[in-house]
């Protein structure tokens, strides 16, 4: 069992109090709402694209400290994105949370991006707490793949 | 020291010392910090429940009620006492009316898909309340897929408790069946059963009790209540898992047709026909959870032996206290549970997500529970997405509510500095 | 000493001792005299399950996947690590397609209930044959009563065999679900499974397999297999009671309505509208027997370190010699297999009804079983209401047979002079 | 763990092997048949009531020794009684042999009777066995309550 502060770093606290990005986008090229069975939490995230580019991210719903926090941080590494870069993103970041092997080296940009989303991965000791800090991960999956999708995490 | 002992010993609030009966449960020697409070979601098991299952494993194990040699009428003989212990433990008049299943929530499924499906139809109304766990909501709304029964709400009282003003006033010729909880698992909150099987008999209606959180807590009279059918869960009531009752009165057990098909459950089979045996075989296909329904019966001794009225004293008792204690936290407010609340304190801190409490209160050893207690309906009527609950069982002091409230000032301190 | 070892010190004819596995089995050490011929209807325990489940409850337990806390999350954990035991142990490929139940007559219920009413219409026709256990029998029964599906009978030929050119011509359009025993347990005789397969899915019929007989005595790859649905039971595996398997293919599964509805299979609930979870989950409402499935698992564990292939050479060594030493016992005729039996010996004493053998044989404290063995139509083609039934587990050994065989001369001895 | 030989007594294993009264009666005033699930045995029990008294009664079907000679001694004990007088000589075979109380004493001709029937109450150190033994006395009370019915033992 390590230090609880190595799963509340300072960075998520403050992104859970005040968390970026957090409103609604009116015209949203996309959207879905990802859910969480454990708690009932909700989160809808808000995409709009200008051609492959992620040009704004949003988000809204009720959350934990971490879910909120993995959201807010999520919308700032991704604004400017192209949905190929997030996704390779996602990618990596799913692996570290989850404790598994990261697929592949991300390109120097995009690895700088994930030295951001560390502090999320302190999850991984906390098997019942991953879903909290993928939940918008996959609710933006959701959201470039169709649109108006509900999901869950896996 | 048996509990038998301990009772007479160490008279405490509840007649006994919760401290001496913490020793006769082995995980608290293995998690000497641990402080559980999450007995409403499944309760620790005694020494005695453990070892006996084990015990009738090594001596007594074959399987039931088919075998002509000795190992077998013996497990037998094991088997149809646990029924007799669970019979009295309800005061059922007739031990044919009990039914050995997994949980309380096949309980459920089996009233509603034996007896819902034989003897409703469509237009028929069930009305469940605003309390109910999943599983006394779930099975309502398949069996109105089914067959198009109207599934009736009966709301809460602005202070959390059922409504029974509402309630009455949506019984009518329609309704077939109340199927209301006893205890509210997300909240603590009694329900007055015993009006309510008033007023659903009056108007003709059968009555299903939920007794999940009330088995382990009250003494119970299947008998005084009135009630047609009472569902409890073994895991709860310091049992093992994958066993649990249905007590149904006879005449409607015998009036139901199977649930399940299989061994066990049948007189006679051909390609063509089958006569099914009298209840409460009928509804026991296959071959039965044995040792879980021989460790269930341990349990009951266990609580017997602990006595109800003083396990119910002991726990009102620790709930007074624990109201009193979470009263002096900040931003804390306790959920309502109309007049009477027992063994379950559920609450809501301001700016705190209860995930994030509750993972708070692991790392100081306290287990509670965190989310929608399986009570989503309830939840979204309260405006919540979730709670932190603490509930009690016998093992459980006052040490352990202080152990409860210091952490949830840590808590407090992390989040909303 | 564990399994393992016993394998490589002492290699008998399935490359281990009994009489050395004998000794992980509490049972025999508090009945000495026990000879335990009746592993069909249920399997004595290793110390290793009885133990290993006791320790869990010591050390671990916590309700299933909802607690934030440790407890919970090694509970869940446990738990989740039995559900890929139970897939490596058949061999599929996704651990979603393991659905714990309580019994193979639950798992067969399951398929009928929540496959059988949502995908088939009047007139589907189910086959199955005149080798099945009432379990997979009595649930297409009530499918047949609840919504009108035919149910076909596919015979046994003269010598005990599934008769498999008749089969063929049963097979058409309308079969939509070929329900068969991968061993009889009236008889052992193997059914050649993997033809049935082949058969029925030329005719586009899915395939369920009941794997309560085959499942401890063969290897079973599900995918080699090619079948859709495999269920089998704990208890007859060295498992607890209360807990058995449902393999289904994901595709298949995912497309399934719930069975149960409870806590546990939701989404989400509203008392409008509920959402299920994906399978597993989907079908297992309310508390699962966490327990249960973590005993099934080191049974398992257990069945693994005798290797599978040992145990099968193990039974048909067994079986083999109890074939020979029947014979030379006057007036007993073995129940025809067909080409293949494995582990069963069931056989009719002339002049001596089966109850008053196996009480004979009990005095010799040989314990078989005397019945119809859940099987009367099989029995009723037979011309029998009942055999007896001598079956072996690992833990059997030649000697066992000879009491056997002697305690057979003394039940001649008694009722024919 | 008595000696099995008090289970079968010479008289039980006489009777099982050569059964009285095992016949068919064409024209019974009363008839009945007995399942017993664990085996799967039937036995049909036919009764010729003149009045109130048991003119004949005979039995037909397949069961254990315990079974075949409880209904061949049963036919033999009640031949010529009333159904009072059967009924009476039941409940007392009942009770003993399920290790119970007998009701109260019977009268001197009846407990005479009882006393043939005393080896079969042998069964109740078997409890697996005492259906056998009272199968065809549940299917004779079955029998002079209505006619043709099925009955099982409890
Ligand atoms: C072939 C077969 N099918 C089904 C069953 C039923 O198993 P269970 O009683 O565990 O459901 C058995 C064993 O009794 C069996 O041998
Ligand atoms: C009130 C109530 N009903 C039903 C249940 C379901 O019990 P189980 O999961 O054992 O079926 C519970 C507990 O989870 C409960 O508290």
């Amino acid at each position: 069992m390590m230090d609880l502060r190595e799963l509340y770093q300072d960075i998520i606290l403050d992104h859970g109090r005040h968390p970026r990005n957090f409103r609604k986008i009116e015209h949203p090229t996309h959207f879905a709402q990802g859910h969480n069975p454990l708690c009932g939490d909700r989160v809808t995230i808000y995409v709009t694209l200008d051609g492959d580019r992620i040009a704004d991210v949003s988000f809204q719903g009720r959350g934990c400290a971490i879910s909120t926090a993995a959201a807010s941080l999520m919308t700032e590494v991704l604004k400017g994105k192209t949905t190929a870069e997030a996704r390779a993103l996602f990618a990596q970041f799913h692996a570290r949370a989850t404790g598994g092997e990261p697929a592949a080296d991300l390109p120097e940009p995009l690895a700088e991006e994930m030295d951001r989303l560390e502090p999320l991965t302190g999850v991984k000791a906390y098997p019942a707490r991953v879903k909290c800090a993928t939940l918008s991960w996959h609710a933006l999956e959701a959201a470039l793949k169709g649109s108006g999708e509900m999901v869950k995490t896996e | 020291m048996g509990p038998a002992s301990l009772r007479s010993v160490y008279p405490g609030p509840g007649g006994f010392d919760p401290k001496e009966v913490k020793r006769e449960f082995p995980i608290f020697a293995n998690n000497p910090d641990l402080v559980f409070l999450d007995s409403a979601a499944s309760a620790q098991k005694p020494r005695s429940v453990i070892d006996g299952t084990a015990e009738y494993y090594r001596t007594d194990y074959a399987n039931v009620h088919r075998g002509v040699y000795r190992l077998s009428a013996r497990s037998t003989e094991r088997y149809e006492e646990a029924r007799d212990k669970v019979r009295r433990f309800l005061n059922a008049s007739d031990r044919r009316e009990i039914v050995f299943v997994r949980n309380t929530t096949e309980a459920i499924n089996l009233v509603a898909q034996s007896w819902g499906a034989a003897f409703l139809r469509e237009g028929d109304e069930v009305v469940i309340s605003e309390l109910e766990h999943h599983s006394n909501i779930v099975p309502w709304q398949l069996l109105r897929d089914r067959i198009g029964i109207k599934l009736v709400v009966a709301p809460i009282d602005a202070t959390g408790g059922l409504d029974l003003a509402a309630f009455e006033t949506l019984l009518s010729r329609r309704t077939r069946l109340v199927a209301v909880t006893h205890m509210a698992n997300a909240t603590g909150a009694l329900v007055p059963v015993e009006r309510v099987v008033a007023l659903a008999h009056r108007h003709g209606a059968k009555v299903l009790l939920d007794g999940s959180q009330a088995a382990p807590r009250l003494p119970v009279d299947v008998q005084a209540l009135g009630c047609d059918f009472y569902a409890f869960t073994g895991h709860k009531v310091y049992g093992p898992t994958g066993i649990g009752v249905l007590y149904g009165r006879f005449e409607l057990l015998s009036a139901m047709p199977p649930y399940q098909g299989g061994g066990e459950m049948i007189l006679h089979v051909s390609f063509d026909k089958t006569e099914y045996q009298e209840p409460p075989h009928r509804f026991e296909a296959g071959t039965p959870d044995i040792a879980g329904a021989i460790g269930l019966g341990i349990a009951l001794d266990f609580i017997e032996e602990l006595g109800r009225e003083n396990i119910r004293e002991h726990e009102e008792a620790l709930t007074g206290y624990g109201v009193d204690r979470l009263a002096q936290i900040r931003g804390l407010r306790l959920l309502g549970a109309g007049q009477r609340r027992l063994g379950i304190l559920s609450f809501d801190l301001e700016g705190v997500h209860p995930h994030d409490v509750s993972q708070v209160l692991d790392q100081h050893h306290v287990a509670v529970r965190a989310g929608h207690h399986c009570a989503q309906p309830l939840m979204e009527q309260l405006g919540l997405s979730g709670t932190t609950r603490a509930s009690l069982g016998v093992y459980n002091d006052e040490a352990d509510i202080d152990r409860l409230a210091e952490a949830l000032k840590a808590a407090r301190e992390m989040f909303l500095r």
